[in-house]
């Protein structure tokens, strides 16, 4: 089923993606497919567990499910402090 | 916890601790180095999601507070343009003794390293720049946790 | 190793430490309690023997410093009359990564406190005043090292 | 062999002692024999391992050679921090 999602990028995926917010219409189950249907988008060559994913502000795993209108933030691999 | 544009003052924070039922405070600060992996960097940018840094940032300094049997504790990070020097990020912590304040704090930084969706990227002297990411963790054999793979 | 009369100013003792080549700093303060083993203190004396304190003192930080890769360390140590919630001690430590900060600080910190003639006599709200010693430590089954030991 | 040592007394032992400092003439060997040959100055109770003792401002051991002249330093157990 395609679903409407809003995908947010963040760090270097935003510079590759070249804006930070998109709307898409995509057939996905979970956020790991959101990840790898917008690789062209976000470019990256992470492993999926070097990376994290937030969905609708709360952080989430890649087997999460994704439902039509959530807000999928894709995040490149931390490094604070 | 609390992320901030401005300068952090350690002193200030510090005293927001104070406790007459306290015998320890041990503190983490994080600074800007002027080098990283064999290049001179000049200054750091931090990108910082607030709304889930500051969320999750709390739920460590709870975490915290159930693992070790501490007074207070708190966390300061820093976004956007640091210079050479600057405190990035800041862990306070006081317990009744000494062990439990330096578990704690050490738990914190560790926690707030891997977890909170924080980016920096680093401008280098010979002009280019780039994100301090896993592909560096990658060529130095860095294995993540399973905290940082399952989110 | 410094002896201080006067009170203890972290953030100057920080601003110390400052090196561009450091990433983690880690400090630890001791400060006075209102309680020890049960009993409601109301102020502490330090009498410290200086000339062996602050040789030995010197002493530990040189030993943390060959044991960790750290950039600075130092610490101070209070003497005289103290109140509640002054601090008592202050350790601080530099270097380039928080494992080794964090481990010097504690390093010294536990040797400052098992090695340096320092005393320490408690002033209970119900009037009366003891050095704090063994005998307690005795009583809770507290072994000292062999460091203490052989003094 | 009689010595003339200087002994310090510090916090308890000195309080006890009533002075923080005396010349004694005395028989001894090591800074142990100090220590159990003024136990009427100092008063402690405590097993000699939880006291320190330094002989000419230096930390020494309790079977450390004690010679004539010298100043022999009593300390009960430390507690800095």
């Amino acid at each position: 089923m395609t679903k409407r999602i809003t995908v947010r990028y963040f760090a270097g995926f935003r510079e590759k993606a070249g804006t930070d917010e998109e709307e898409v219409n995509i057939e996905v189950a979970t956020a790991g497919d959101v990840f790898a249907l917008l690789k062209h988008r976000h470019g990256s060559t992470e492993p999926l567990g070097h990376c994290k994913v937030a969905i609708n502000d709360e952080m989430a795993d890649w087997s999460s499910n994704v439902n039509d209108g959530d807000t999928v933030l894709l995040f490149p691999p931390v490094a604070g402090g | 916890m609390r992320i901030s544009k401005d300068r952090i003052e350690p002193d200030k924070l510090r005293d927001e601790l104070v406790d007459r039922g306290a015998g320890a405070f041990v503190s983490f600060e994080g600074w800007i180095r002027n080098q990283n992996e064999g290049q001179e960097v000049v200054r750091l940018e931090y990108e910082v999601y607030e709304p889930i840094a500051i969320k999750d940032g709390e739920k460590i300094i709870e975490e915290a507070k159930k693992k070790f049997p501490v007074l207070h504790a708190d966390c300061v990070h820093r976004s956007g343009l640091l210079e050479i020097g600057e405190c990035a990020v800041w862990v306070g912590v006081t317990s009744a003794h000494r062990d439990e304040a330096f578990a704690a704090c050490r738990y914190i930084i560790d926690q707030v390293k891997v977890r909170l969706p924080i980016w920096k990227k680093e401008h280098y002297a010979k002009g280019h720049s780039g994100w301090v990411n896993c592909e560096r963790c990658a060529t130095h054999g860095h294995q993540h946790s399973s905290t940082v793979a399952s989110g």
